[in-house]
Parts: C-alpha cells; structure tokens; sequence
C-alpha cells in the first residue's frame, strides 16, 4: 500500500548506498526531482539504469554518485551529448563509472521481462550490431520450434523505480498519460517504488483503460508539483527546452557544473520545482 | 519569397520526396524529423509518422526538440508504451521505412553513433545506438540522411553500432536478415543508393549546382557513381516555403519558452 | 490501409477454406455476426483459434465447417459446457476436430509474440500441469542467464482475425474500449483482418493511451451495430446473459441445433444484429 | 430477516472469512467471485479483486454471470489488456490468492477441469484449465472452493489441470515452484488446510451443525483431521443479509434483461 510522504524522507527510506536504481522517462515526465534529492543525500556507489539517461544522469555521473551506468542512449535529446558522462568515461572524473550498453529495444525488453517475473527476455535483436561484441549480457537462444537463432538478455529488476506522474487519487492510486514511456513496467519490475506527482486528487475519475498503477504496487508518493522540470508533465506545464539547450554549456566544465549544482540542487530543496515551472504551465499557451 | 536555398534545405527537400502516402516511418529526430514532416506537409499528406517515444501517426505542427516532446502525443492517433513500439510496432514488421541519421557511415550504409576510437578507452563517447540496431534489421528498408564530411562519411567506421549491408553483396542475407536495409542515402550533396550487387553507395543524383569534385572531397571513400546520372531538381517554391514555415513557427514556439 | 465494406464481401474476400482463422473477444465485443457470415457462406475445414470459445465456436464446430480448434477453455461463460464441441469430441458429430489444447496464459503470451514478430514465447507456465503432456506444441527453454527452466510456446499467427470493436473514424482508425482481451494482439499477429463497428464517426476524439488500431494494420471494416450480440459492446448494449443460458438448451440436441441455425442464422444476414440489441441499449437501464 | 441459512451460503461466507483487506485475489467465477465479493461488502472493503478479463481493483455491485462482464469495467481501478494481465499482473507475482473452482479435486489440493476419462477419448469433455495452471503456480496462495461430493474430491483425478501439492510432502519444490500451493479448502461442510508435513487436505474446522459421517460420505478420500478441531461459526446477520441481498440485486439485474 502506497504511504503518502515527503521526497526528503522517501528517497531516504527507499534508497541505499549501492542500489541499483533507475529514474525512468522517456522525455515526459522525467523524475527531477527525485535525482535532485538523492544528489542531495549524496546516496552513491549506485548502479543506474535508463533507456535514455539524460540531463540528471550527468549530475548524478558528475557528483560522484554512480558505479555503473546500463543504458541506451546517452544524450542530451535534441542538443547533444552528455558532458559529465562523457568525461566520466573518456577521462575518469570524479570516476570512471564501468557502463552495461544496449539498445532501445534489449532495454524495453528487459524492463518488460522484469515486470512479467520472467528472468529473460528474448527478441529479435542485434543481428550484425557490434554491441554484442563488448557486452557479455547478450546471448543467443534458439527457438525450439524453428530453429531461428533470436537474443536474450536478462530481466531487468531495479532495487528501487523513481518515477513522476500527473496525479495520485487519495488511496495512492497513479495515473500516467501521454507518452507513457517504460514508466509503468519500471515499477512493476521493482522491488521498491516512489512516484512524485504533480496533484493528489479525490478520485482519478479517467479512461477505464487509462494506464494506473494501483496503489499496492507503489511504495511512497509524494506530492512534487513541477517535479519534472525541466522536462514534461503533459497537462500541466510544458517542456523547457532552453533548459536542457542550456544543460550543455553548464555540463561542458567541471568548474561550471560543480557551481550550478551547489546552487541550484544542493543548497534548496524540493519546493524549487514548483515555481521553476510556474511560466511554462499550460494555460499561458492555450 | 527568397528562392536561394541552402545545401541543407536541399538535403531536407530532396529526402521528403523519397517518402510517400503508404509508408509507415519509423523518425529519428533531426534531419529525418524534418524530411518526414515535410513530405507530410507537401506530397505525402497520409503518410504515417512513428517516434520511438510511442506516437503513432502524429503530426506535429512544428519540429520537435526531442523524440518526445509533447506535440508529438497531441497530435498523434495514439501513444503506447515504449515497449510495446518496440516489440509490436518495430519488431512486429510494421515499418516500411527506418529513417536514420549517422555519427559515423561507411560506403556500405554501416552506421556508427556510438564511439569514436576504441570501445574501452574512447576519444569520444557517443550517445550509443538507442533504436538504431534493430531499426536498421526490423524496418523494410532504411533511409540515411546525413551531411558530408570525412569525419563522417568514412572507409572503415570505429564501431558497427547499426549493421547496413556489412561487407556488402549478400551479406545481409548471409547473417540471416530478410529485410532489405540502406537503400537509400541523402546528403546535403547527392542522392545515394546500393550498388545493386556489391551493395556500396553510389551516387545516382547530384543535387542541381553540386559538382564531383565536392562530393569526392568530403567522402571518405571513393565515390562511384550509376552511369545514367540525374540531377536533383532543386526545391520547388512550395517546397521551401513549407520548410522555411515549419522552421520559423519551431523557432516562434520555442521563444515563447524562453522569453518567460 | 483499411477498405470499408459489406459484412457479406468483407467475409468473402478475408476467409478461404482452409485457413487458420480467430474470431477474438473475451466476453465483451465478441464478433457474432462475422461468424455467422461465414456459417452461412460454408466457409470450411478451418482451424479456429480462441482463448475463451464459447457459443460461436460451438456452433462452427456444429456446422461441421472445422478441422481444428486451437484454444484454453472452451465453455459457455458462467453458464456451463460446450454441447456441440463435447459432441463432436466425444462421439465425432458431424466431425471429430482436432484439438490443441494450452492455457490462457500460454494462448495470451503466444498472440503478444505473433503481434511483436516473434517466432515463439517463454513463459513460466505448466509447472506440473498435465497438457504438455498432451501437447507437443508445448517446450522447455533453459534461460541462458539463470539456468531456470521455462516454457515455450509458439506464436499465434492467425491467416484471420475477426474482431468487433465500438468504433472506427472515416479513415479507418478504429477504437476498443472496456475490456479488451487479445484483439488487438490478434490483429496485428494475423496476415488479414475484418473489423466489424458499432459506429463509424468522423474522428475518435479519444484518450490519448486509448487502444485504437490504426487504419493500416487492418485490411476491412464493416458496420454491423449489434453485431457482438449476445456478447456486449460497452457504451452501446449490455450483455444478453438470457441468450446464453437459452443456447445450453438450444446446443444440447443436435435436431434442435440445426433448427436454430437454420432460423437464426442461415436464413436472415447481419442486418439482424441491429435489432437484436435493441431493448439492450444501455440508455435503457441509465 | 430468517437466519435459517443452507449449506451454500455457508461455504461463501467460510470463504469470505479466509480473505483480508490486504489481499489481491486473483477470481475465478462462481462460488470464488460471490465470496471474495462477500469479504469486500464486509470485513475486507480494501481487498483487491482481479479477475482475468483484465479488471484490477473492481467493485461489482452485482455478481458478474462470465468473468468479463461489464460491471467489472465500470467498477474497476483500470482494465487492463489480456495479455498483460497474465504477464505482468500474474506472472509478475503481485497475486496473494488465486481462489479457484475445482470439477475433480485430489486430496493433495492437485485439481481437474479439463477431462473426465481419457484425455484423448473423453467421458465429459470439460471446459479445460484456462488461467488455472499459471494461477496455481504464480499465486502466491490457491484457495480452493467447492461442494463435496464423491465424484467431485476423489482419491485420484483424471487429468492434472493444474498442479496443487502434487504427490504431497515436497513434491511442490522438488519441481522449482516457489509459491506456497493450496493452503485452504472451503466445502459446504468443513474448512480444510493442508497437514504441514504430508500437505493432504485435513480438516480443521466443521461447519456447524455438520457431522464426520456427513463429510466422509460425500468425499472420495479418507477423511483426516487436526487435533485442535473446531467449528465454523455459522454466519452473523450481516454477512447473511449481505449475501442475500448480493444475490437478489444479481438476480434483479438479469431478469430486468430477461423481462424485455
């Protein structure tokens, strides 16, 4: 059953040093807030996990926080590349995290193998691609019908899911509309979840075959409003791409990004995020 | 309106007309993003547009910053989840055309976006592959599209992030892929498309201005060319004023953003 | 790109003797008047597939128009057994089918795999249940991370998909709402499909996560209103629980079978199904 | 209100009281789904009800006929697709109770819907297993209910539908199932759970007013019980009325269709 808390105090109670964590979105409704509050009870030794690792893991690379990165697509969407990450592996500051590396499709596949119990998933995937080459998480498997030589790769199944979403309903129900991501099956492959939200509403009163996960399934809310920010939350604020246009001179140097973050995560907390969107909320544009 | 375009928008241009009304294109963001929308705009008003986001059949009014922004599920028949684009859409063989852009290309339409110099210990670590592996084997065919460089456009590319045609000939069919891969290459340069049996790009459209000598010079390989040679007609008037329009309204909407 | 079209030409064009063929729904949207289109067009020596068969499955095995029934749970939702499929697996009238028998999770996992390309599914299932036993189509694949047993099916790949949905828009995009079984998974694992509608609108106009399948992955659409009776179409009629308590006396004599066929099917066109949901509209009970 | 009550209505009311807030029950139809809606109407308002048409979290008013009736959408938390409800929602371990129906019942809690006879050359073709053989090893736990009777709970059953403890003792373990198997027996005559060491089928508790003899006779096994025998309650008013009144509204529902 969900318990309704504040993020200073779930990140606390669901995240530990060495877990393997992931912060799911796929550009709408990425966890900012949440990231920004680990970063701030500097948890570390982590193994993070992400289809698209973008700005907030740079920060968490940058500040030292991380072991390994499993991923797809490191970068900044629609700028470039990701700064910390990139002289995190190319030159080892602060680290040099070890890094699992697939593609879009191995990592849905996973995310949904884990949120079916199943320890694989099996696809059809990599045929020529020379990632398999350099990561010994990818296999072969016949199937036993046809003899076609498909791909497997072991299920994924996060210590901990951070996750933002539009509401809760009082009993801890979570709605998620849009685009949807791999959000849900992150959770439901989890042992343990938190979700920011942007509204706790009476009841979620949506389509019958909207996506929600049942407040059983989750294991703290809180109530975050602009926690994406600068990405998405579909229905309340807009994208801030000049944010993310931005993230790219500041990541570009140690000094720069050391700064920003001093300022902007570690010296406030997590009320920020609601007036950081206040400008961007839908209305103004409608 | 000004009728000089660049050698980009003629990229953008003459890859929107590669598109028609019956495909269903599985878009990567950039170059490919625009060449899809314009041909919508223009000749192809049904064709239907795929972001691995999860939108299908959107139609976005302006460019999107990412291959998630929220225009893209506004505008879309519907949004499913991640792994379902995967798995039911992409793998599912739904996709007549994969539109790609490259970090790295070689003259067999292999594409690296994943490092530059060694895989261990990099000169430059690249976003990786993302949809790239399995768009370039599970779509029918696959489109490139990508400005000339000898960066780029290179003889032997660091890492096979997504596999074209491999060591070219038949060695799609060799590692068992039954889809057809790069057939087709646009630059801001030429129009490119395989060799029908050695499987190496060869140029068989100049754009209208552009001469051997440049094509040759920022490519990395020794450019063949299809013996009955076209030029690329150059962007018709409506052409230009759509791309322009849908640029200038991108730029409008993401001032709004930024003047706040 | 999806061709509007009669019922009558839709079944015609779709179905050739011989082929493998589902008629999908569980419970809701089960597409009655497509089946009997084929009943009366004598459409024969077909495998039909289905998780749940149940009234329309009895009466295509009665009509002795199939070779084979692949399935999970043949019976007469909350009523009780099938009478025609007993009798045609216990004494051979008109045809002793063939039977391949799995279960639901096994059936659900193998259309997911046909819909997402793949030659086969694993799962965990059968952990010491008897059918595979009795059904060479059910395999083990060792996960190749783990080493844990698992099971293999293969996919569902229909020649056919039937199904019946509320709604299609003027292009073809077609809407399912409610409860949803495998059709949309049955469709776009089948090489063709015939999607019979409530209502044809002009857009959908619906929920952006909505369950629409789009214009190009179906081959015809028809307008048949009524025509899952006496299964439901939410937001339309409700179920006919009558008819199926009556079909359990109609299907247990052969004699009594043949004459409802005769009246009921045979002898009248989709153009029924109309009039059949008429006191069922929901507006009667709101 | 009489509080004279019949055999049925005390088994759904024995097995209403097996169920908890903190439950999610996976529902078979019939005497499962009137039960776990009992609990829910009751002791147990939070518990989750799911049933395999996709519904996660429903309320019926009324007693659904099939598992996919329409009251179960309208009610429900969200319906989910088929498929994912055996993936995710069953395979994915998230079920605390499967509560299953049983047409042949062994005493090791093993169960039997498909066959009556041989499989290939049946005496009663029956439904077949449906969700039962996943439900009966991703479960955490198998409620069993169903009335006695001597071809109903037989020594050996006639085809392994799905796997309850098997030969008994380990044998669960010794095939890599993990979840805990059938762990009550709810009749219209006693309440059963299984010997912690032989894992047979024991009775712990007679409903009341119910005797050995009556229970023995209509069971096709030798009847075995725990020392600490008790006796069922028989129903309280309020479980009573709620029951009725479930099964008038249900009945009032289907004949408001009936009557047109």
């Amino acid at each position: 059953m969900a318990e309704f808390i504040s993020l200073k105090e779930g990140v606390s109670k669901t995240l530990n040093k060495g877990d393997t964590v992931c912060f799911e979105g796929f550009t709408h409704l990425i966890p900012h807030a949440s990231a920004h509050e680990v970063v701030r009870q500097k948890i570390d030794d982590l193994t993070i996990i992400r289809m698209t690792p973008d700005v907030i893991y740079d920060q968490l690379i940058g500040m030292g926080l991380v072991k390994k990165m499993i991923f797809s697509y490191a970068g900044n969407p629609g700028v470039g590349l990701l700064r910390r990450f990139r002289d995190s592996v190319e030159k080892g500051w602060p680290n040099k995290i070890e890094i699992e590396e697939h593609s879009h499709s191995a990592m849905a596949h996973a995310y949904e193998a884990g949120a079916a119990g199943l320890p694989c998933a099996i696809f059809r995937g990599y045929m020529g691609a020379e990632l398999k080459k350099v990561n010994s998480n990818i296999k072969k498997i016949e199937c036993p019908f046809t003899g076609e030589e498909l791909t497997a790769v072991p299920s994924l199944k996060p210590d901990v899911a951070f996750i933002h979403a539009q509401k809760a309903d009082k009993k801890g129900n979570v709605l998620i509309e849009g685009i949807l991501g791999v959000q849900k099956e992150a959770v439901l492959a989890s042992k343990k979840s938190l979700v920011t939200v942007e509204e706790i509403v009476d009841t979620l009163d949506c389509h019958p075959n909207a996506t929600v996960l049942p407040d059983w399934t989750i294991s703290f809310i809180s109530h975050v409003p602009g926690g994406a920010h600068p990405s998405y939350a579909r229905g309340y604020y807009k994208r801030d791409n000049a944010c993310y246009i931005e993230w790219d001179k500041i990541a570009s140097n140690r000094e720069t990004f050391r700064e920003w973050m001093e300022e902007n995560v570690l010296k406030v907390d997590a009320e920020v995020f609601k007036s950081r969107v206040e400008k961007l909320r839908e209305d103004r544009y409608e | 309106m000004n009728r000089e375009y660049n050698s980009d928008e003629m990229m953008t241009i003459a890859a929107s007309r590669a598109l028609s009304n019956s495909d269903v294109c599985f878009v990567g963001i950039g170059a490919p993003s625009a060449a899809c929308n314009i041909a919508r705009m223009t000749h192809a008003p049904d064709i239907t547009l795929i972001y691995e986001s999860g939108t299908i059949g959107t139609a976005p009014n302006i460019l999107p910053l990412s291959i998630g922004d929220g225009e893209l599920c506004e505008t879309a028949i519907t949004t499913v989840a991640v792994p379902e684009m995967f798995r039911y859409w992409l793998q599912g063989g739904r996709i007549t055309i994969g539109f790609l852009g490259a970090a790295q290309l070689d003259k067999f339409g292999n594409i690296n976006t994943t490092v530059i110099g060694d895989y261990g210990n990099p000169k430059t670590r690249l976003p990786g592959g993302g949809g790239a592996p399995e768009i370039a084997s599970s779509a029918n065919q696959i489109y490139i599209t990508m400005k000339q460089s000898l960066r780029g456009m290179v003889e032997k590319i660091d890492f096979f992030t997504s596999f074209g045609h491999g060591q070219g000939n038949e060695n799609r069919k060799d590692i068992n892929i039954s889809t057809l891969g790069p057939s087709l290459l646009i630059t801001d340069l030429a129009m490119w498309k395989p060799d029908p049996v050695t499987k190496e790009f060869t140029v068989f459209s100049i754009h209208e201005g552009v001469s051997k000598d440049m094509i040759q010079d920022s490519c990395g390989w020794n450019v063949k060319y299809f013996k009955d040679l076209k030029i690329t007609k150059s962007p018709t008037e409506i052409e230009l004023k759509t791309l322009r329009e849908l640029k200038e309204r991108t730029k409008k909407a993401n001032l709004a953003q930024d003047n706040r």
